[in-house]
């Protein structure tokens, strides 16, 4: 089982990926280069954080013009595990592979900080080894994480369970006061409807060891582990 | 040329330099060499005012690989790395801009640390406001706050920390000190030497504009009336184009293809050129026909004195060329030789096929003036008003009154002080920054020190900034050897042993004699104590001419301590962990304010470190600002690994309520153990007070004095007014 | 050749920006200012003047559909 | 009544988003496009036509006139 992390010019949070599913998930992982046009022989692909092309235009949107995203739309529509965090997330739904976009924090300005997520659905290849409701700690960090989409495709998101994270309070409650952007209905991740490519705005890959605060992501990299292997 | 009183006023060189300028060159020198000569020998680039003082720092020690001299020091950390760190201002850009101002000054800073090999893994900055009652004051600080974000952020390293402080002197005269460290294998260290006969002069990174032209220069002058009129073209900071720089430059390096490198900072491409020339002895010759340029009609004078930002000059073995061009074009960036390396000595730089500035490298870079400015204490100085309770400095004079008079409602005198403006909260402007990116993040801001793992090792690095301003306003040496004993104790207090640091030295103009005896004072202060605790200082930044309307600020400067934690199981937070633990706490025999005895401080260290090794200790903080009841608040707060948590303590009564509560005394310490007796025979063993004030639980923060209870607060409410207090300043 | 293409948010996208500004302006005594709304503005320079590049640049690259529209202006 | 305040860098001062977009656009095939520069619009409505809060807000609020400049466009 191979993953790979791309690396898009600007990219910045590569490593951390890397890192968290080699040392902790304990799976070979290899980076993918931004101009590659085959992910071939990958398992899963992961689309990292950073500021791809600095983010200057639009989050993500110079990023989804680089050859390896046609390759890597190839591959989702096969039925591929993709995950895209943070600026992953944005580059994805600039790509089209995931409804809506990214806008601005409602505060305006980039937060760093620990969040609540509830786990919304376990049904997919990102959240089978965690239950419904399951509350984890992990922490976000962007300007422009604030998830929207038009009321079509939002009640389509929420009718095929789409949702897959909500911001909560620490008692699992989906407030506006534990919103930290503005997302729409609290969302900090989806899934598109085949249910193989996930979007989210908080790192798992910051949250892999209890010694930086929580180690509730690696329950996210597991499972696309899980799987790949009853795949 | 014919070169004027006003030509030479115009680029601040005075008579006797330009007679200096006349004998090394034998002849009149053109504009060119002029603009040249007038960047090299700033204050900024030369030191020429403040070199004959820092020669008496102490810059070696069994760990310093690389002392003053480069673009930063560094140290050995062991397992085979080393890191390398280093403080720079960028105080007179972010007054103008101050957005920019501080993203460039991030940018320079992280360019200084890549440059000799190593991958920047930490930011922190310190930084000085006016108060923010001040509309132009809190425009200031948000604009440098977002400008630090927004670069850090973007280029994706980690900001753990910093400080902010605010007082009345640097209202139009901002601080924005930037801090960075870098973690590389100790073999693979890269110089900024332009050496090998023939070899390539290659630019890479982005274009030349006419941005900051005299930039130095103006950093090494004073604010007065034209300060608008000499403004010249604002930097602006390209995160995007340094995060490429930075990958591309590590990969050539990695791959062997480079033999010399120095990013583009102050003074742009005369500075980078002539200094490698001259640590390597040879020459320099460039072509500025190949410089690429972003503005049309730019002249030799202005390509040469452009600090358009994020650029870099590297040398690279004539064979290896090609190789070099090809991972910069992998990283979309254009690289261009521009020159070759000579084996004259001299800076020869030619524009249209004609040489319009020839210079021996050597004269720029060593030769430049070295004044023995005159020297006098002060007449009037600092009103010792403030001396117990230093954080009111800046603070509204209601404030103030209110708290040296309230002497009923304590619940209330608390409140309003955790709120205050230099003791609330900062999280505000540290929440805006990344970090968290790396994955290395143990203790993150907020704490004594912040610490950074290093992958790979069982270690850690605690890093801290401190700058006591009001300190050494009042006694500039005391002051500085107490910015040395707060930066060890915040590393002690961590789990680490303090290394080694880099300091910036802000001060007003220097030539006033006042000033420069404040500068020779805090260098011997900050050398005494240095040496005492065999914390060499391996580099860092003087920043003069911090003034405005003839108004020196005060002296302020900044040590940046860096801490080796051997095994990150030692990894100790400021903040209480459990319910039932014991808070003591652990004082030297004798008080001091304003003071330090360094054995005392030595002693309170040992101590703590000790007791951290051996297990005996769950939090460590440190006593600075608002003394004893603003540390426990302190404590008490919620962190990422709880909620707030309440304690009851006793506070022993020695002088007066007020000072036992809020008085700043030197070298204390404040633990939580669940060892007391152990502790207890410790502390007293090493002659140390030690009092068992209480202990960890509930949500309500209770002070009792002898037998009355003083405070009964609840930590939620606590913990709201002091996380609210900055927001509410800015609001 | 010249040509301008402006990039604003959807009628239907919230602003966060222009409501910031919209709310700071009361205390400015800019109260006449009923509503502000934030948009991009690019000033393009192409060589041959193929309008078909700045129209592919602006619908393409320029613009998310999800959330923005644009316009161009000739010159 | 509406008004639009154009606010763009100066001309002399370095615009790296506007640089970023142009240079990627070669891979694009967008290459006739010679020169991006990015600046910011701000679509204003006002109650009472009074253009004298127009300047202002323009001036002392949406410009840094330490890099940028501004023009209104009045509709
Ligand atoms: N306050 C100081 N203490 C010790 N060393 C200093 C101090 N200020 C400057 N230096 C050293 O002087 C050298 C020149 O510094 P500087 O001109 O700021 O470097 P750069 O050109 O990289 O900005 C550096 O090696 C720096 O570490
Ligand atoms: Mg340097």
């Amino acid at each position: 089982m191979k993953f790979g992390v791309v690396i898009f010019p600007g990219s910045n949070c590569e490593q951390d990926c890397y890192y968290a599913i080699r040392t902790v998930v304990g799976q070979p992982v290899e980076y993918i280069w931004h101009q590659d046009t085959s992910v071939k022989g990958f398992d899963a692909v992961v689309l990292p954080g950073g500021f791809a092309y600095g983010d200057y235009l639009r989050t993500g949107a110079l990023a989804k013009f680089s050859p390896v995203m046609r390759a890597i739309a190839d591959f989702a529509k096969k039925g591929g595990l993709v995950i895209g965090i943070c600026n992953g997330f944005q580059i994805l739904a600039e790509a089209g592979l995931l409804p809506g976009a990214l806008l601005r924090n409602v505060g305006l300005k980039y937060l760093c900080k620990f969040e609540y997520l509830r786990t919304e659905t376990t049904h997919t290849d990102f959240t089978n080894l965690m239950t419904k409701g399951q509350l984890l700690r992990i922490p976000i960090g962007h300007g422009d994480g604030n998830f929207f989409a038009d009321s079509e495709t939002l009640e389509r998101i929420e009718d095929h369970d789409q949702a897959v994270f909500r911001y909560a309070d620490a008692h699992g409650r989906v407030t506006p006061e534990a919103n930290p952007n503005g997302s729409l209905n609290n969302i900090a991740g989806i899934v598109n409807e085949q249910r193989n490519v996930l979007g989210m705005m908080p790192h798992p890959d910051r949250a892999y060891e209890s010694i930086l605060g929580s180690a509730d992501g690696k329950l996210i990299f597991e499972s696309m582990v899980n799987a790949l292997v009853t795949k | 040329m014919t070169v004027t009183d006003e030509v030479l006023t115009l680029h601040n060189l005075t008579e006797s330099e330009y007679q200096k300028i006349l004998a090394i060159l034998k002849r009149e020198p053109t504009i060119t060499e002029l603009g040249i000569f007038s960047v090299m020998w700033s204050e900024h680039c030369s030191y020429k005012s403040s070199r004959v003082h820092l020669r008496r720092l102490p810059t070696k020690g069994p760990a310093v690989l690389q002392g003053p001299g480069e673009n930063a020091g560094i140290i050995d950390i062991g397992d085979g790395l080393a890191v390398a760190f280093k403080i720079e201002s960028h105080n007179h850009p972010s007054f103008i801009e101050p957005f920019q101002g501080a993203a460039t000054g991030v940018g320079g800073i992280l360019r200084d640390i890549f440059t000799m090999g190593a991958r920047p893994i930490a930011a922190m900055n310190s930084l000085r406001f006016g108060p923010l009652d001040k509309q132009q004051n809190k425009r200031i600080l948000e604009g440098v706050v977002g400008g630090i974000a927004f670069y850090g952020n973007c280029f994706g390293v980690p900001t753990v920390g910093g400080e902010i402080y605010l007082a009345d002197c640097y209202s139009q005269n901002p601080l924005v000190n930037a801090f960075a460290l870098g973690i590389f294998e100790k073999d693979k260290i890269f110089y900024g030497r332009a050496s090998g006969l023939g070899n390539p002069v290659i630019y890479v990174g982005a274009k030349t504009g006419r941005d900051g032209i005299h930039g130095a220069t103006m950093a090494s002058a004073g604010f007065g009336e034209d300060a608008g009129a000499k403004r010249p073209n604002v930097q602006i900071g390209d995160p995007f184009m340094e995060k490429l720089l930075l990958e591309a430059c590590l990969e050539t390096m990695h791959k062997g293809l480079i033999v010399g490198i120095q990013d583009m900072g102050a003074a742009g491409l005369t500075c980078s050129s002539c200094e490698m020339g001259a640590r390597a002895g040879t020459g320099v010759e460039l072509d500025l026909d190949y410089v690429p340029q972003r503005e049309s009609g730019m002249t030799a004078y202005e390509i040469m004195l452009s600090e358009s930002q994020e650029r870099m000059l590297l040398v690279a073995e004539k064979a290896k060329e090609k190789e070099v061009f090809e991972v910069f074009h992998k990283w979309g960036l254009d690289a261009v030789t521009v020159g070759r390396v000579t084996s004259d000595g001299l800076l020869r730089v030619r524009h249209h096929g004609q040489v319009v500035a020839e210079i021996p490298n050597g004269a720029l870079a060593d030769e430049a003036p070295l004044y023995q400015r005159p020297l006098l204490p002060p007449k009037a100085t600092l009103s010792s008003r403030l001396d117990d309770h230093s954080f009111l400095d800046g603070c509204p004079p209601a404030l103030i009154e209110t708290f040296l008079s309230e002497s009923n409602d304590w619940n209330k005198l608390l409140k309003l002080t955790v709120a205050s403006p230099n003791l609330c909260s900062r999280r505000w402007a540290w929440q805006q920054y990344d970090h968290m990116v790396q994955s290395n993040t143990v203790v993150g801001p907020g704490s004594d020190a912040a610490v950074i793992r290093v992958k790979g090792t069982k270690k850690a690095l605690a890093l801290t900034l401190d700058g006591p301003a009001y300190r050494v306003a009042r006694n500039p040496r005391e002051g500085a050897k107490m910015a040395v004993a707060e930066a060890c104790r915040n590393i002690v207090c961590s789990g680490g042993r303090p290394v080694a640091a880099t300091n910036c030295l802000n001060f007003g103009n220097p030539e006033h004699p006042e000033v420069m005896w404040q500068f020779s004072e805090v260098v011997d202060g900050m050398a005494e104590a240095c040496s005492f605790f065999f914390t060499p200082i391996t580099g860092g930044n003087v920043s003069f001419y911090n003034e405005t309307f003839g108004g020196d600020i005060y002296p302020t400067p900044v040590l940046g301590m860096v801490g080796l934690i051997e095994d990150i199981s030692f990894v100790t937070r400021s903040s209480f962990k459990k319910a039932g633990d014991s808070i003591v706490l652990i004082e030297p025999v004798t008080r001091r304010v304003g003071k330090v005895d360094l054995e005392d401080e030595r002693a309170v260290q040992n101590l703590v470190a000790s007791a951290i090794r051996d297990r005996l200790v769950e939090s460590a903080h440190d006593l600075s600002e608002g003394g004893l009841a603003i540390a426990v608040a302190e404590c008490c707060y919620s962190n990422v690994e709880r909620a707030a948590i309440g304690a009851e303590i006793t506070i022993p009564s020695h002088l007066e309520v007020r000072k036992d509560l809020f008085g700043e005394f030197s070298s204390r310490v404040l633990l939580t153990t669940r060892k007391v007796a152990e502790l207890r025979q410790r502390a007293e063993q090493m002659g140390l007070t030690f009092h068992n004030l209480g202990k960890v639980g509930g949500n309500r923060l209770i002070l009792n004095y002898e037998s009355v209870k003083l405070v009964d607060i609840s930590t939620d409410e606590l913990e709201s007014a002091w996380s609210g207090g900055l927001p509410k300043l800015l609001s | 050749m010249k040509a301008t293409v402006i990039v604003t948010l959807k009628p239907t996208v919230l602003d966060p920006q222009g409501m910031t500004i919209q709310r700071s302006l009361g205390s400015l005594g800019l109260d006449d200012i009923t509503d502000v709304r934030q948009g991009k503005i690019f000033d393009v320079r192409l060589k041959n003047g193929s309008r078909e590049q700045v129209e592919r640049l602006a619908k393409d690259v320029l613009t998310n559909p999800v959330i923005e529209e644009y316009r161009i202006i000739w010159e």
